[in-house]
């Protein structure tokens, strides 16, 4: 069949970065291309050059064969290419309906915006995603992160595209949103949509690929049938050699108790949350979306100080009620959304990994900038992450060595515990890996790690223990050997089923 | 040189060009202009505008701004009377208290934006009634005069043959260009405007920041209401009146963008140096007050637009 | 336990017009404080109510609300203009010298709005194309016309205004016209904002202009009509303020810019862009015309009437500020 | 609200019945101007700083000190000042100008006391400095040009108000703002004369509205409507306030029940006086006041205004009196009426 969208010799480069590097790439009606590579190999700029926010610097797009030039996103979508980019793309202010339709919004006969068939089509779209519980009224600044995503879906799907563009639309979903949406795309394809699939979580690209194509650096690798390629094979293409094992997890030895929450709780948020943490060992939390795991780890550092209950460092009873007097303690805290809480994206890379420890290197406030200097070039052969230097801008960057800035600057300030908050979301193999084994060798170090994901493979293969959460309370909690895919699943959809009984 | 200091000083640098351009041409214009005397007398001039416009450099680096200044200025002014003429307290004393008016004044300011997260926009154009408000509401109009001769030696007085107030201005663009550049709380203030929620989150006090930052902004304010008062002789509740304006142009031309996280307080220096420059040396070339007003205007659009067509070609 | 709450999680019908409502919160609480004004000071002095006096409430603030529609529209948009009083003064002063020369009064009042047009067209394509931001751009062009008006005209008033020109004082169905077009043109706008994809545009560009980019909005064309339909509305409050009065001063009113943006902003407009209505600016406009008016039925000391204004500014956002946060 | 304002100065209201006060023979107080180059008949170049340019009232004045410098023909003058009354900017204009050299300076202070410290580095730098309108401390000037004395001002004010709404009218004041220091003084004396002279008059209140035309015309508005058939009549205190107050009264059609009676200029009061709606208006020739200043400045820098003079020639003003020691009285202030209204254009 012919393609429906192709790429030919395409190159991009940004301000002296060859992002892409005379890339040919296709899809055709009916399938699912994945398209994988490391972060920073371009998989976001190639996606950007097909729905027309980039101009290629050379090289062609072609639509059912005619050679077509993008002046914009909307001639792009005019062509029937509708995309759901990666960093979400959307309007705080203005409601779930209106997010869905804008640009493309019904009409009454008078030509004035029809907003009834508006919230009703939103209404279906959202249904079609089940997502019955998404009021279409909603302000979108107020959704989570999982929710925007299902907004971002909901308006490409608006489109009723020919082509569907996807970039890394799970990665802030939890394994059970993951799985609706790769219903919702399976059902496309079978409908006769060209779709192409940015991940970097293997099991859904096995699961829903026709074709994998592989970028490394901006260069195109190779292109393979699904059937005839193993993981193993995917992953060297994208890495360039073999990679070290995933979930290292090594074992240590657990120490004493660091931290102890007892009863604590912010607000009608979390309620009751009691657990230990202790020197040397990786507890993760696992939860559906909203259970309010990210909402504890904000009590805990500060960001949302507990309303109720104690908390006790080294069996002191300690008030969190600052992120300041959190990092003072020796908490650390990776968060969720690495863009607008983990770092100052338009600071150097220097700037921000001496932020959250300006104190250690200046003397009666005056900044010792040899020593910053010297600390962020250490710290970015440590953490491997691969910048031009440390006066490149952390904008500049690439996610995954976005997220390992964010490490580096915690690890940097020397916890006792860290917390981490989906460490690994959108981050591929190699860098996956690579954070595994860093977060191993800390816990090997000494330190206390809470980890949140919503990988539920990552909880499983790190921790020593797992706690379930649901609706703002810890609902179970098992030992390393007890924590199997069934009965961590299970505890979590029990107590929802639970939940919604209540 | 680093990047970062490079990119920083970038729209410093053409400042510095603009303004050598602007000052020899002005020297040909009028042989009045670069002289000695005249220099300092605009420095003298140059001075009130010139305090506010160091801390204001704080507040738009942090993303805020602060539309009040003016209004402080002339409570401070206010103050210092009444509490001197009506209250009978020692002036030195007056002084020390409508300072901290102003440092009060600016304290409330930061209260409000930090605590019930108004924007500063609409916070400060609140106070900037309602402090002018005070001004009048407590002066009923009277002015204060009569001070002792020794008070306008800040306002009139030289020391060693430079304006009183013109080591003010220097000693503390010093400090604020030491504490901006080169300390932990400069940092904090840059982090702060770049992305507040990253800030806090990697244990930057914001709120404690820009509290600090806007309270120095009244503080400023006030010290400047007392040199005001110390060179014209008199108060009154007008005093003031538009200075936010002068200010927010001084630092706008010196780089500091209005979005927040850049700007630096030589840049500050240099747009307050220009602006006074223009003023004296358009006046003493023959233009008008009008016309001045018209081509401050104009200088600021076009150092904006080159200093924007220039970095941009920098970074790509 | 806050109402919004429950609201948030099912809406029930009764509890959609609670979060309406509360959507709408900024309009309802100027809404509550102008009746409350009202009444109260109607209480105290009764002839508050008297016709003249609530007509003038009404009309004496209108080119406010006129322009401060046009305010709204840019600060939605995610932009401001400091010089829109400067421009008022300049576009009235043109209207003024057009119908005092001899030009026909339709060119006088048509004039001001065209040149309004054109004017805010440059600054917008300034903003958008240069990128550079607003309040530089206008803070700029606010010395450039303030000079520029008085280099010209030397502050000569314009008098022997044509009885025909001074289109602020017709009355119709006994309403003056400075209501009839601000009400009209509030409500045009409020219902354009809304029912009309440049309505949604605008608030797409203040809410996120990167994704109104890939959304296909055309940001830097939609920024210059923005600021071009406000230059729009200059012209017509400066028309509105030019005719209110048989003499026009020709200088710049004082204060004139803060005071619109002051009521786009006490109106409900976020000053980070993306929210409001015209409804909001057009009704604060109207509530800073019954507080200056009510102060003096209240025997106010003039002495405090600025801090009376400023405290009642603080007092309606504070109030704004805690309805937004319980809706969340 | 009663009058607090003003000034600690004390009140001087005049005899009800018009006798002039004794004139008070005062030695001179003005300043002296330090090595003034001799400028006998030769050309001098000279600057006017208003309190503010772009109001009627300073065109005029302008007007006369440009048609006497024109007259004298060896005077190079030109007008320059801030757009709005404000002393900073008003201060920064003198500096510039005594850097650039001119010979004389004129004035109108926005405060006189923050204007003294300049004025007196002008007199310092040889500069000749006369004042018109608005006076600095003495010191700071050679001579000032006294349009007409407050008390002065205040009695033809209150005379013509009485007159139009008899002796018990109530009354209210339309003013720029509470700190214009000569609007403050004119009230206060206002104040003081009608008690004195006119006790059963009720003065009702009074309201700011800036230099802003719109604002003074709605202020006066509010001020029909609130106090409805009990205000009689409407002072206007500046050239902005008493048009803008006439404006209201008409579109209240309140004419003939409401008086306006205020300082103004003629050609802004031309329409409301024809219209009979306002009666009196009081102002003196503000084209005159910058001629005489013109005038005065040219004979302080020929020398021939010297200290203890009593008297200075003003061209076709004739003689003018010298009072108060450095004052220069242009005369008692004007009523235009309808009858001569219209011989004025300014
Ligand atoms: N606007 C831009 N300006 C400068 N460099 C850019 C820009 N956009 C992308 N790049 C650079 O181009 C390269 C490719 O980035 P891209 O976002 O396409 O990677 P990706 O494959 O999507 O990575 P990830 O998996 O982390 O999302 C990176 O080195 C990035 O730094
Ligand atoms: N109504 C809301 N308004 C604003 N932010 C919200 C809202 N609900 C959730 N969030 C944010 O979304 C994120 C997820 O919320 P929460 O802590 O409840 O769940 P979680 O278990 O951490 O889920 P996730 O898997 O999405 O991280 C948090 O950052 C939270 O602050
Ligand atoms: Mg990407
Ligand atoms: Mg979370």
């Amino acid at each position: 069949m012919q393609p429906i969208l192709a790429l030919d010799g395409v190159s991009k480069s940004f301000a002296g970065v060859h992002a892409l590097k005379s890339v040919s790439f296709d899809v055709r009606p009916g399938e699912v291309h994945a398209l994988m590579g490391e972060n920073g190999a371009g998989k976001s700029t190639l996606i950007k050059v097909m729905a027309g926010v980039h101009a290629p610097d050379s090289g062609d797009i072609r639509v059912n064969g005619e050679v077509v030039r993008f002046a914009s996103p909307r001639e792009a979508r005019a062509a029937g290419i509708a995309t759901v980019y990666q960093e979400l793309l959307l309007f705080p202010e203005l409601s779930v309906a209106e997010n869905i339709f804008l640009g493309h919004a019904p009409r009454t006969t008078m030509n004035a915006l029809d907003w009834p068939k508006m919230r009703n089509e939103a209404r279906r779209l959202l249904d079609d995603l089940d997502s019955h519980d998404l009021d279409v009224d909603a302000r979108v600044g107020s959704l989570s992160v999982a929710n925007r995503q299902r907004v971002e879906i909901a308006k490409a799907l608006s489109q009723d595209a020919r082509v569907l563009i996807m970039d890394e639309p799970t990665a802030a979903l939890a394994d059970a949103d993951a799985r609706r949406l790769m219903d919702v795309v399976r059902r496309l394809r079978d409908r006769g949509v060209a779709i192409v699939y940015v991940s970097h979580r293997m099991p859904e690209i096995f699961a829903l690929a026709t074709r994998v194509s592989v970028l490394r650096d901006g260069a195109y690798v190779g292109t393979s049938d699904i059937g005839d390629i193993t993981e193993a094979e995917l992953v060297s293409m994208m890495v360039g050699r073999p990679v070290d094992q995933l979930f290292p997890k090594a074992n240590t030895e657990i120490g004493a108790t660091v931290l102890e929450l007892r009863n604590v709780g912010y607000r009608d948020e979390i309620e009751n949350i009691s657990l230990t943490l202790r020197a040397g060992e990786i507890v993760g939390i696992a939860g559906l979306i909203g259970s309010g795991r990210t909402e504890l780890a904000l009590t805990m550092f500060g960001i949302t100080p507990a309303t109720s209950g104690e908390i006790l460092l080294d069996g002191k009873p300690i008030a969190i009620t600052s992120p300041k007097q959190a990092r003072d303690l020796g908490i650390a805290y990776v968060p969720e959304d690495r863009g607008l809480q983990g770092l100052i994206k338009s600071q150097t890379i220097r700037e921000n990994l001496s932020l959250s420890l300006l104190d250690r290197i200046s003397t009666a406030s005056i900044i010792n900038r040899a020593k910053e200097s010297s600390l962020a070039r250490e710290l970015i052969k440590r953490f491997g992450i691969r910048a031009r230097g440390p006066e490149q801008r952390v904008r500049q960057l690439s996610g995954g060595n976005q997220q390992k800035v964010v490490l580096a600057k915690w690890v940097a300030t020397e916890p006792r515990v860290l917390i981490m908050d989906e460490p690994t979301r959108g981050i591929d193999v190699g860098a996956k890996a690579e954070i595994h084994a860093l977060m191993s060798r800390l816990a090997g170090q000494g330190l206390a790690v809470l980890m949140i994901s919503s990988e539920l493979p990552e909880v499983l293969g790190m921790s020593d223990r797992v706690l379930v959460m649901n609706n703002g309370r810890i609902v179970a909690e098992f030992d390393r050997a007890h924590a199997t895919p069934d009965s961590v699943g299970t505890a979590m959809m029990q107590t929802q089923t639970l939940a919604e009984v209540a | 040189m680093t990047a970062t200091l490079r990119s920083l000083l970038r729209h410093e640098t053409i400042l510095a060009i603009l303004l050598v351009i602007v000052l020899a041409a002005l020297a040909t214009q009028s042989d009045r202009f670069f002289t000695t005397a005249n220099l300092l007398n605009q420095g003298r001039l140059m001075t009130e505008v010139g305090l506010v416009a160091l801390a204001m450099t704080f507040v738009i680096v942090t993303g805020g701004i602060d539309l009040s200044v003016g209004s402080i200025l002339g409570l401070t002014a206010i103050l210092l009377g009444v509490f001197w003429h009506n209250l009978g307290l020692p002036l030195p004393a007056a002084m020390v208290l409508a300072v901290l008016a102003g440092g009060i004044g600016g304290l409330i300011n930061g209260l409000i934006i930090t605590r019930f997260k108004v924007p500063p926009l609409i916070a400060t154009l609140a106070t900037l009634a309602l402090y002018r408000g005070l001004a009048e509401g407590i002066s009923q109009a009277r002015s204060v005069r009569g001070y002792p001769e020794w008070f306008f030696v800040l306002g009139q007085g030289e020391v060693w043959g430079v304006p009183t107030q013109l080591w003010i201005l220097g000693v503390l663009v010093i400090i604020a260009a030491v504490i901006l550049g080169l300390t932990t709380f400069g940092r904090a203030t840059y982090a702060t405007g770049a992305n507040e929620t990253g800030a806090r989150f990697s244990g930057i006090g914001v709120d404690r920041t820009k509290m600090l930052i806007y309270t120095a902004s009244g503080l400023v304010a006030g010290v400047a209401g007392v040199i005001f008062v110390s060179r014209v002789s008199t108060t009154r509740s007008d005093m003031g009146t538009g200075l936010e304006l002068d200010v927010i142009t001084a630092v706008v031309l010196g780089g500091t963008s209005i979005f927040g996280g850049r700007g630096t307080i030589i840049g500050t220096v240099l747009g307050l140096i220009l602006m006074q420059a223009l003023k004296n040396g358009l006046a003493l070339s023959g233009v008008k007050g009008d016309g001045t007003i018209v081509v401050i205007g104009l200088v600021l659009i076009l150092a904006i637009v080159a200093s924007n067509i220039f970095s941009r070609n920098g970074d790509g | 336990m806050s109402m919004s709450a429950p609201a948030a999680a099912r809406p029930a019908p009764p509890m959609r017009l609670l979060k309406r409502v509360a959507a709408y919160g900024q309009e309802f609480i100027l809404l509550g404080a102008i009746a409350a004004l009202f009444i109260v000071v109607g209480i105290i002095s009764p002839r508050f109510f008297g016709a003249n006096n609530i007509s003038n409430i009404f009309a004496g603030n209108a080119y406010i609300a006129v322009a401060a529609i046009g305010m709204s529209l840019v600060i939605i948009s995610g932009h401001i203009d400091v010089a829109v009083g400067s421009l008022i003064g300049v576009l009235a002063t043109i209207s003024g010298l057009l119908a005092v020369n001899g030009y026909p009064i339709w060119l006088a009042w048509l004039a001001p709005v065209l040149i309004g047009i054109v004017v805010n067209a440059g600054v917008g394509s300034l903003v958008a194309y240069l990128r550079i931001p607003s309040i530089v751009v206008t803070l700029g062009m606010l010395s450039i016309l303030k000079g520029g008006l008085i280099s010209v005209t030397a502050g000569a008033w314009i008098t022997n205004l044509p009885e025909d020109y001074l289109i602020a004082q017709f009355r119709l169905l006994g309403v003056p016209s400075p209501v009839w077009f601000m009400v009209i043109l509030t409500a045009l706008v409020a219902f354009w904002m809304r029912y009309s994809s440049f309505g949604r545009t605008i608030y797409a560009i203040g809410g996120n202009v990167e994704a109104a980019r890939v959304a296909g909005i055309q940001v830097e064309r939609s920024t210059v009509i923005v600021f071009a339909i406000h230059g729009a509305f200059a012209g017509i409050a400066a028309v509105l303020f030019a005719t209110q009065l048989q003499v026009i001063q020709s200088t710049v009113p004082p204060n004139l810019e803060l005071t619109v943006i002051t009521a786009s902003v006490v109106g409900g407009v976020s000053i980070l862009g993306g929210t409001g209505t015209v409804i909001g600016s057009t009704l604060a406009a109207i509530l800073f015309a019954a507080i200056a008016s009510s102060l003096i039925f209240l025997n106010v000391s003039a002495y405090w009437l600025r801090s009376v204004q400023g405290l009642l500014i603080l007092i309606t956002v504070l109030a704004d500020m805690a309805r937004r946060r319980r809706l969340r | 609200a009663t009058w607090t304002g003003g000034d600690d100065l004390p009140t001087n209201p005049l005899a009800c019945d018009g006798t002039a006060a004794a004139p008070v023979a005062k030695p001179y107080d003005g300043g002296e101007v330090t090595n003034q180059p001799d400028r006998k008949g030769k050309p001098i170049k000279v600057v006017d700083v208003p309190k503010l340019i772009g109001i009627g009232y300073f065109n005029a004045t302008s007007k006369g000190i440009a048609d006497a410098a024109k007259e004298l023909g060896n005077v190079d003058a030109k007008t320059d000042g801030p757009t709005q009354a404000n002393i900073d900017q008003q201060i920064s204009f003198i500096d510039n100008y005594i850097t650039s050299g001119v010979d004389g300076i004129l004035f109108a202070a926005n405060d006189p006391v923050a204007i003294a410290p300049v004025l007196k580095k002008a007199l310092a730098a040889g500069i000749n400095v006369v004042g018109y309108d608005a006076n600095s401390e003495p010191n700071a000037r050679q001579w000032f040009v006294n349009q007409a004395e407050f008390n002065g001002i205040a009695k033809s004010l209150v005379d013509n108000m009485a007159k139009e709404i008899g002796e018990d009218g109530s009354f209210a004041i339309v003013t720029s703002t509470f700190t214009t220091p000569n609007q403050a003084r004119w009230i206060s004396e206002m104040a003081a004369y009608q008690e004195k002279c006119h006790p059963k008059m009720k003065w009702l209140e009074t309201v700011e509205a800036q230099e802003d035309n719109v604002l003074s015309f709605n202020q006066a508005t509010t001020l029909i409507n609130k106090h409805g058939a009990d205000l009689k009549g409407i002072f206007g205190m500046t050239s902005v306030a008493t048009p803008a107050s006439a404006e209201a009264v008409t579109q209240a059609g309140q004419c003939g029940k409401v008086a306006v009676i205020g300082l103004a200029t003629p050609n802004a009061m031309k329409p409301y006086v024809a219209k009979d709606c306002v009666k009196s208006v009081v102002l003196w020739n503000p084209v005159d006041l910058g001629y005489a200043a013109m005038y005065t400045l040219r004979a302080a820098a020929d020398g021939d205004l010297k200290p203890g003079a009593t008297s200075v020639k003003a061209g076709k003003l004739g003689e003018l009196q010298v009072i108060n020691g450095s004052e220069i009285l242009l005369g008692a202030p004007y009523t235009f009426t309808k009858e001569n209204i219209n011989d004025f254009d300014f």
